[in-house]
């Protein structure tokens, strides 16, 4: 089988991103680089789920004038995918605005980006 | 005489040892209360007379009283080096019916072995008035009758008879063992015959003896009868 | 370092798991029933032609709410958690003595923005034609927003304002969702208008009214998330 | 009906609402959310109640107008409306709790508090898996909002470490979710279901992804640092809201999904949940912070619930029943502690005591407390009862002995708060105020807890014959609590008497219960009686006396073993109060109550073996248990023994009696230890003797009886206080009996039944008089009392009858005891335990009359000087106590016969003959009658002699004795009864080195250091929570392929 | 009811009997105990002198009426065991109440005096009393141990507990007695024994010259006169008891004076010897080489 075609590598490159992200997220002290890193494993995930979704030699899912609305089944890739992935983006954002808010607060806290700065409660 | 007895002319605070003084205890109910030691944890009753019974039977219970003399282990001078020989072979009191008893309670005579201390005498009065009746004294040596060579002391009594009844002195500087066996035999004599009434004599002139015990004892802090 | 190696291996073992995921797909050759069905049925049902679009908004709509309901929350949360007391509020007005931006981006900006702001409210409005919609289209808003606030660091977004179209964008979309239960087959039904001629600009139904509430609730959202972030951390 | 739709809309309105209209007033807001969670919580009320009653059906609510899988759809069923009706009560309660909380933060806050709660809902109802997604999302970040009401660092840090956690979490679920549509081509659960993807490998992988994301949302040991420091951080109201609210919804996701996962998961889910139980549980014991504490217990009860699921498939059709049993009792306990923890605003176990302050919060807290662990009346203990109990009907022995150990380790924390704040110091502690919105929610909750016993009750079969008429009873007294004492005796007494008359038909022709009925309930009204001596209040003595009594007496009219139990745990509680109330009884107590909680737990475990064996509850199922009998008769007989203090499992006792008060302590030993005696007389009697595990368990048996007679005498001899004199006197009088009745011979038991008649009798009266002298004198140590006998003579006089009758010299009915022991060992071969036991009844004179001599005789102590005789509440009592002991004394057959003829049936051989009123058997013979006659008259001539000779004794005082020509000092130093036994101690001291208290120390260290060093893999670094989450689905992983 | 005034005359004889040869028997080991020592010793009659002159001192003291219980308490212990052991085998008359119990009722009756003593003396206040008791229980603990084992032995051996039915196994000549059918039982009995007695060296009780007289400090006249009866009777008795149970019983008078002498004599014989043991030393010491005799005893029946 032939894994040098277009979804295997998208989707390599998404699982890639994800462990490089949590890889990320594991060692980098710095919050604000764990909030990239935890970007990066939304952003993997979000290109494995459109990978998902692909068919080959297909077209977006959109019935303009490329695609023949009684033959859309055969010519079209996925919609599904797509439209989750949408969804799974807001909130990916959402999160991580939320984080990025949460890092401004603990910065104000003790001016440390330091993660091992954090670790009052514990036990 | 009968102020005498009543202990409280006797500036005896001076002397009342400490346990024996007045003391205020609180109670578990909390309620404060007074104890007076010499009254409540002493039974202050006065002796008194027990006449013999019956001439026949107090005849044979006497014999009995005679031919077993319980002597109270209790050395108050130089005298009593010589009680302990009694119960050797040599000697063995204990044919003629003389045992030695630890506690003043199961005895019967009293050996006043020798001079007396004033603080002795305290002692001795104690373990006396503790022996049930009928009982008796032995008076070994001179100091008992007169003082003997501490006649002038400050601290000795110089006649025993003036503090207890005394039923025989045996005489010497000191007797040895045989004249105390002697003075055994003649004490038994004195029983059989119905004469040694020391007892009842103690308790009728109690007055008398207690007098006299107050007057030589200045430090005066038990009650005046111990049972 | 120790931990490092010991971390890489876990992630090692763990890329296990997505190896053996990854083993098992094949591609697909075919949609899935799901897909197959949109491609179908979408546009006599719904009538939009962008089918992503149709599945976000009428097929998934409910999905599509959480994820307003997830903006209207990360936009709320921040609020609260950068709520500044009146002391630093008082500091941060007196540190405005920052640095003027450059004379290139204020003048970018001033041409920029309104087509930014144009621009993406085409994208919601033609959401259900073409690629894009409310979602992009805010985000669209939004990125105007952040070039004025690079432009003008010290510009001060109205809040009450912004709260205010993003709450009545919201009870719109719920709204036009209880209409949905009211005049068609349910909750967030587009059917409550005539469905139109597929592919024109008015059509699909209620599609481009919520896409219009979206964006304009998106765009505000994420405004408000960048107004706040950007109101409380001031340097010095 | 109300369409379920409209929780959405009715929530995500008002809350756009409330951000248009940004100017109304805080507190108008706040109301405004509150009310809108009222019409939602109103929707699903309707619903669950139209639906519990079969007025509505299972509803499917379509969005967008089409079916699915191709638009989302919600369901609306039983089950989907109870939850919803949890998380919305919770959300109503935990609302007006936070009320000013929510006021104070703003409008942001109350509606990041509307739209979790619309989220919680919709996760419960959405039966799309990429919409439960969406709204898990919506549901952590809200949480994520509100874990910084609390605005410090510690909840912001945590909040930060919760996102990421959350994040990573949801980040692999979405995977799990898109690998499998590609598998299925449906979104939709019911259809993933039907694909059944869980036979290839990659559908089974996103499966095993969805599965985990799930679980870990439940926040599983060890990979939960993140949950359990917002726990620690959060308002105690919202932590409520988490631990009752969003873990009932998130438990409710694993239910919806589990059926997706394929049946080899399974116990690996359990083993999950069992992990987290136990982990957790353990890790709480180390703690000190409550919020801490109880997210630790939180975490706990969820693995339990988990644990459940696991095993859904050994469980059958009460796999609901169960689950709604515990979840309801972790609902409303959980959110009620951590209310009440917000309430009292202590962060240490230690400063909880001045709840006790308030009376009725220090109810609701032992409500709740009992509650979690399952005790009765609460729903917990009869969904812990069916669990085990389905369990062992499918062989899941493992399982059953992991979730009993865990709940045994949460009871460990949990009772050493609980009695914490019962007893410990309190008053430098700031007063409590309480403002009406929080006081009502933990109030409505404590209620319910109530109700839902009930209701709980109503479902298990067993549970049918429970009567609840005693409970009302309690009930009726605990409210009027306020009143004197005296009236509350009165009503008790009437009550107990009236119960006595309503039980006695039951039991009537059973002689066995007879005895336990006279013991347990006579007993209950002797004491009652006495106990018009307090004068004052004594808040919640009778409720809890009452309770020990109920249960008593629930053993006795007992059916099957859930009843056993039920009367069983009820009586702990009861016994639990009444010991506590002792001024140093704190760590007494508590082990007391370790000691009964394990015991029940083992207890519980060995009739669920029996129940495996037999299939159905009933008392035979005791006899002939089939399914590893030495197991299960050994665990059920440890049960029983924890309360009979037998060797190894004593510990407790002499400490928890020795503080008691006169009465309670009567309660406590002479009666309450009966209990056990009842309860190995049932298993013995289903046992037999035959088998061979039952020879090695008698033999062992026989041991412990034996050595547990020793140890109990000779350390009794060794104490100062006579309370704990008394308390090792009854391990080593129930050694006896246990002896006895290991013996398994007609003798044998004789023995043991009678022992059990006459040491209530003399026991009580020991325990009466001795109490009432230590209330009397302020202290229970010997060597501050003496020479009472001319204070108290009427309580000499019973103690000495007591004593003699104790010691078993003759002519007093103690001889009978004695003199059945011989003739049974002989007879029987028991030869060296019965040694034992002998020389151990001969060691029980040292301490009788240390007893007697350094109390009544001896010197008077100044103090006492003035003191008088006991309440003559205690004397009236104790002697018709003695007066029961004198005619068995002079006429023992009234005992005997009906014994002997009782056991006959069970002992066919080896039977007392009688002949008028002499008794004999194989080897012996004795005539108690005549014995006492003989003995009377020569002592009465013997008196008359003495008389006669020493008519005329000076009576003289305490200190007229010889003392070597001089007197004594003082009364303390005269008085020898210090350390009486010293040169016994130096001989013989070896026997009572505590080497069982070592042990269970040692054991205890060993849990309490594990735990130590298992809690440390929290580091407080929100790093090292991601990587135990990503390790902990790496390993797992590995298991499962 | 003739036949039970004629027990109860024939009783009282033997009662009297067992009084004077008690008393008979205490003068003859303290003469024995002279002799050894190189001295005349007492005369015979001295017990009788000292009982009566015991009796007819003229006052007393009473700390309570638990101090003048327990003299009663304990001659009735005496009286007591004594009324239910059967003195001569054979004998109508002579096997007293022995029928209405058993041995166990014998060894539990002992506590009878022992716990009336122990309370009247306690009542005395004194503490060498108390001291005393403490040391008497003490030690009687351990001295049971052997005593129970051999009577567990000889139950299993004779299967009865009746003293009657255990002398009867005994008859026919002198290889019937326990001392040889169960020699391990005697043994540990016999060295039981001397605790019971307690004569050196575990005379701890009364412990002369330590705490002075123990228990009875306090007693004296007529007090002392009940305790000296019973400690006249209880000697014996307890002989006759070990000589029911071991040697065989007695058919007549001369066989029981005969045999519950030589009984006495053996633990005069052993106080003679050694030297008084610590209480501990005495505990510890019926806890080792009786303990075993007696555990043997038992082994070699099962």
């Amino acid at each position: 089988m032939d894994y040098f075609n277009i979804e295997y590598i998208s989707i390599v490159t998404g699982f890639l991103l994800i462990l490089l992200g949590l890889f990320a997220i594991l060692t980098q002290k710095n919050i604000i680089k764990i909030v990239i890193g935890f970007s990066l494993f939304d952003t993997g995930i979000h290109i494995v789920m459109v990978s998902i979704g692909y068919i080959r030699n297909r077209t977006a899912p959109i019935l303009d004038e490329t695609v023949n609305i009684k033959d859309a089944a055969n010519q079209i890739v996925d919609p599904v995918p797509q439209a989750l992935v949408l969804t799974a983006i807001i909130i990916g954002l959402g999160v991580t605005a939320l984080m990025l808010a949460y890092v401004l607060k603990l910065h104000k806290e003790k001016k440390s980006l330091e993660i091992q700065n954090f670790s009052d409660l514990k036990w | 005489m009968s102020d005498i007895n009543n202990n409280t002319n006797n500036k005896e605070d001076k002397f009342l040892a400490e346990e024996n003084k007045k003391r205020t205890v609180i109670g578990p109910d909390g309620i404060e209360f007074e104890i007076d030691p010499l009254k409540d944890y002493f039974c202050d009753q006065k002796p008194e007379v027990r006449d013999p019974k019956n001439k026949v039977v107090e005849k044979f219970i006497n014999w009995a009283r005679a031919e077993s003399l319980w002597v109270l282990g209790f050395g108050t001078g130089c005298g009593s080096i010589e009680i302990p020989p009694l119960l050797t072979p040599r000697f063995d009191a204990a044919r003629f019916g003389v045992q030695m008893r630890a506690t003043p309670r199961q005895s019967s005579v009293i050996i006043i072995s020798g001079y007396l201390a004033v603080k002795t005498l305290k002692r001795v009065i104690r373990s006396y008035e503790q022996m049930q009746s009928p009982k008796y004294v032995l008076a070994l040596g001179s100091c008992t009758i007169n003082g003997g060579m501490y006649y002038d002391s400050y601290n000795t009594i110089n006649r025993l008879d003036y503090y207890m009844p005394v039923d025989v002195y045996v005489a010497g500087c000191m007797p040895r063992p045989e004249a105390l066996l002697a003075g055994f035999n003649k004490l038994k004599e004195r029983i059989k015959a119905g004469r040694a009434e020391g007892a009842n004599e103690y308790a009728e002139k109690f007055d008398w003896y207690k007098a006299n015990q107050k007057k030589i004892i200045k430090d005066w802090n038990m009650p005046d009868y111990n049972w | 370092m120790l931990k490092k190696g010991l971390i890489l291996i876990i992630l090692i073992a763990f890329a296990a798991i997505f190896l053996s995921l990854i083993s098992s797909f094949n591609g697909n050759t075919e949609l899935s029933d799901l897909g197959s069905y949109y491609a179908k049925n979408a546009p006599s049902e719904v009538g939009a032609a962008n089918l992503v679009t149709a599945v976000v908004v009428t097929y998934r709509g409910l999905d599509t709410l959480g994820e307003v309901v997830i903006l209207f929350l990360a936009a709320a949360i921040i609020g609260l958690l950068l709520k500044l007391s009146k002391d630093e509020k008082d500091e941060n007005s007196r540190m405005e003595n920052v640095r003027a931006t450059s004379e290139i981006l204020q003048t970018a900006t001033k041409i920029l923005v309104p087509v930014i702001f144009l621009f993406g409210a085409y994208i919601f409005i033609n959401g259900h034609l073409t690629p894009g919609g409310g979602f992009q289209g805010g985000a669209v808003i939004a990125s105007g927003l952040v070039l004025l606030f690079m432009a003008n660091p010290n510009m001060k977004i109205n809040h009450r304002l912004i709260s205010f179209i993003e709450s009545i964008s919201g009870l719109s979309f719920v709204f036009i969702g209880i209409l949905g239960i009211l005049l068609a087959g349910g909750f967030l039904d587009n059917k409550i208008f005539e469905l139109g001629t597929f592919g024109k600009l008015l059509s699909a139904g209620a599609i481009p009214l919520i896409y219009i509430f979206i964006g304009l609730k998106v765009g505000s959202e994420l405004s408000s998330i960048v107004g706040t972030l950007n109101e409380t951390q001031k340097e010095k | 009906m109300v369409s379920p739709i409209h929780i959405i809309t009715i929530s995500l309105g008002i809350a756009f609402a409330l951000g248009i209209f940004g100017n109304l007033p805080k507190k108008i807001s706040a109301i405004i959310m509150l009310i809108a969670i009222g019409a939602i919580t109103f929707i699903s009320a309707q619903w669950a109640y139209a639906l519990y009653f079969g007025n509505a059906e299972t509803t499917q609510i379509f969005t967008a107008g089409f079916k699915p899988p191709y638009s989302i759809n919600l369901q609306m069923g039983i089950y989907e409306a109870f939850f919803s009706l949890l998380i919305n009560i919770i959300g109503l309660l935990g609302g007006i709790y936070l009320f000013n909380t929510l006021v104070k933060q703003g409008k942001n806050a109350i509606i990041v508090f509307l739209i979790l709660i619309m989220g919680l809902n919709v996760i419960v109802l959405t039966q799309d898996i990429f919409n439960l997604f969406v709204f898990l999302e919506v549901q952590s970040i809200a949480t994520a909002g509100l874990i910084v009401l609390h605005k410090n660092k510690d909840s912001i840090s945590s909040g930060f470490k919760y996102m990421l956690a959350t994040g990573i979490i949801a980040g692999l679920l979405l995977i799990g979710i898109i690998f499998s549509y590609y598998f299925t081509g449906s979104l939709n659960i019911a259809d993933i279901i039907n694909a059944n993807i869980g036979l290839s490998k990659g559908g089974a992988v996103a499966v095993f992804l969805i599965l985990i994301a799930i679980v870990l949302e439940l926040k599983p040991f060890p990979a939960n640092g993140w949950a359990i420091d917002v726990y620690q951080s959060v308002k105690p109201g919202f932590a409520a809201i988490i631990s009752a609210g969003s873990a009932s919804a998130a438990f409710f996701v694993l239910y919806k999904i589990l059926p997706i996962v394929p049946e080899n998961f399974y116990n690996v889910i359990s083993a999950l949940g069992i992990i987290t139980f136990i982990g957790s549980n353990l890790i709480g014991i180390k703690q000190t912070n409550t919020n801490r504490l109880l997210g630790y217990s939180s975490i706990g009860q969820m693995g339990l619930l988990i644990t459940i699921l696991g095993l859904s498939p050994y469980l059958g059709d009460k796999l609901t029943f169960i689950a709604f049993a515990i979840l309801i009792s972790h609902y409303l306990a959980k959110a009620g502690l951590f209310w009440l923890s917000g309430i009292v605003k202590q962060q240490n176990i230690k400063n909880w005591s001045n709840l006790r302050k308030k009376p009725v919060l220090m109810v609701l807290f032992g409500t709740f407390i009992f509650t979690l662990l399952g005790f009765p009346p609460f729903p917990s203990f009869f969904g812990k009862w069916e669990l085990i109990m389905q369990l062992s009907a499918s062989g899941q022995f493992i399982w059953m002995a992991l979730i009993l150990v865990g709940s045994f380790i949460e009871g460990i924390y949990l009772f050493r708060w609980f009695s914490n704040s019962l007893k410990s110091e309190n008053s430098k502690l700031p007063e409590i105020k309480i403002s009406l919105n929080k006081f009502i929610p933990p109030v409505i909750f404590g209620v319910a807890t109530y109700g839902f016993g009930y209701f709980a009750g109503t479902f298990v079969e067993a549970a049918g014959a429970i009567n609840y008429i005693p409970l009302l009873f309690i009930a009726f007294i605990a409210l009027i609590d306020f009143l004197p004492a005296w009236t509350k005796n009165t009503i008790s007494i009437a009550g107990v008497i009236a119960y006595i008359f309503y039980l006695y038909p039951s039991v009537e022709g059973d002689l066995l219960r007879q005895i336990f009925l006279g013991i347990f309930l006579g007993g209950a009204v002797i004491t009652l009686f006495s106990g018009y001596y307090y004068k004052g209040k004594r808040l919640g003595f009778y409720p809890m006396a009452l309770a020990m009594f109920a249960g008593l007496a629930m053993l006795i009219t007992a059916t099957n073993l859930f009843e056993i139990l039920y009367g069983w745990e009820l009586m702990t509680i009861g016994s639990y109060f009444l010991l506590i109330r002792g001024k140093k009884s704190l760590p007494h107590g508590y082990s007391y109550m370790m000691f009964s909680l394990g015991g029940s737990y083992t207890m519980m475990f060995g009739f669920a073996l029996a129940f495996a064996g037999f299939g159905n509850l009933d008392l035979q199922a005791l006899s002939g248990i089939t399914v590893y009998p030495t197991l299960a008769y050994s665990l059920i007989l440890i049960g029983f023994m924890t309360k009979t203090a037998s060797f190894g499992l004593h510990i407790w006792l002499p400490g928890a009696h020795g503080e008691a008060v006169a009465d309670i302590h009567f309660m406590a030993s002479a009666i309450l230890l009966k209990a056990g005696v009842f309860g190995i007389i049932l298993v013995l009697l289903g046992m037999g003797a035959e088998a061979i595990y039952a020879k090695n368990i008698l033999f062992v048996l026989g041991w412990i009886g034996a050595i547990s007679a020793l140890i109990g005498n000779v350390a009794a001899s060794f104490q100062e206080s006579a309370k704990r004199l008394l308390a090792w006197s009854s391990i080593g009088q129930l050694g006896y009996i246990v002896f006895g009745l290991a013996m398994m011979s007609h003798l044998g038991w004789t023995a043991g039944l009678f022992y059990t008649i006459t040491h209530f009798l003399y026991k009580g009266v020991l325990f009466l008089i001795i109490g009432g002298i230590a209330l009397k004198l302020g202290t229970p140590l010997m060597y501050k009392m003496g020479g009472l006998i001319k204070k108290m003579p009427f309580s000499f006089i019973a103690v000495l009858i007591a004593i003699i009758t104790l010691a078993g010299v003759p002519p007093l009915v103690g001889f009978a005891g004695k003199w059945l022991f011989y003739n049974a060992i002989i007879s029987e071969g028991f030869y060296f335990q019965g040694v034992v036991v002998l020389f151990s009844g001969i060691v029980a004179f040292l301490y009788l009359f240390r007893l007697i001599h350094t109390i009544f005789l001896g010197q008077l102590k100044d103090e006492h000087r003035n003191v008088k005789e006991i309440s003559v509440w205690l004397l009236i009592p104790v002697y018709l106590l003695l007066f029961a002991i004198m005619i068995i004394s002079a006429k023992p057959e009234f005992i005997l016969k009906p014994l002997g003829n009782y056991l006959i049936s069970y002992f066919p051989t080896g039977a007392l003959t009688w002949n008028e009123t002499m008794v004999s058997t194989a080897l012996g013979h004795w005539d108690g009658y005549w014995i006492m006659m003989i003995v009377g008259v020569m002592f009465v001539i013997l008196l008359a002699w003495l008389i006669i000779t020493n008519a005329k004794a000076q009576k003289v005082k305490q200190f007229n004795m010889v003392y070597a020509a001089e007197r004594p000092f003082r009364p303390e130093t005269t008085h020898m009864a210090h350390n009486m036994f010293a040169g016994y101690n130096k001989a013989l001291g070896f026997l009572i080195a505590p080497y069982v208290t070592n042990f269970w120390n040692w054991i205890s260290n060993f849990v309490y250091d594990t735990a130590g060093f298992v809690r440390r893999i929290y580091s407080g670094n929100g790093q090292t929570y991601v990587l135990h989450i990503v390790a902990y689905i790496m390993v797992i992983y590995f298991i499962i392929f | 009811m003739d036949n039970i005034i004629l027990k109860l005359l024939f009783t009282l004889l033997g009662l009297f009997i067992v009084l004077n040869w008690g008393l008979l028997m205490s003068a003859i080991m303290q003469k024995i105990v002279a002799r050894v020592a190189g001295r005349h010793g007492i005369p015979f009659y001295q017990p009788w002198i000292d009982l009566i002159k015991l009796y007819t001192k003229r006052t007393a003291i009473t700390h309570g009426i638990m101090f003048y219980l327990g003299p009663v308490f304990r001659l009735g212990g005496g009286v007591g065991m004594f009324l239910f052991i059967p003195l001569i085998y054979g004998s109508e008359y002579f096997t007293n109440f022995s029928w209405s119990g058993d041995l166990i009722l014998i060894l539990y009756f002992q506590f009878f005096g022992m716990l009336g003593m122990a309370l009247g003396a306690g009542e005395g206040g004194h503490p060498n009393s108390v001291i005393g008791i403490s040391r008497g229980l003490a030690q009687f603990t351990t001295v049971e141990v052997p005593m129970t084992l051999a009577v567990i032995s000889i139950a299993v051996q004779y299967q009865t507990l009746s003293i009657t039915e255990i002398v009867a196994a005994q008859q026919g000549g002198i290889l019937n007695w326990t001392l040889f059918t169960n020699p391990l039982a005697t043994a540990a009995a016999m060295l039981s024994l001397l605790g019971a007695f307690r004569h050196a060296p575990f005379n701890l009780v009364k412990a002369p010259n330590e705490i002075p007289i123990g228990p009875p400090t306090e007693y004296h006249s007529s007090f002392l006169g009940v305790l000296r009866t019973n400690n006249a009777i209880l000697h014996v008795i307890e002989a006759v008891l070990f000589m029911n149970l071991f040697f065989g019983g007695a058919t007549n008078w001369f066989e029981l004076i005969l045999k519950s002498f030589l009984i006495y004599f053996w633990s005069v014989f052993v106080g003679v010897v050694f030297p008084r043991f610590r209480i501990e030393q005495s505990v510890a010491w019926f806890l080792k080489v009786p303990l075993v005799i007696g555990i043997l005893a038992i082994i070699i029946f099962i």
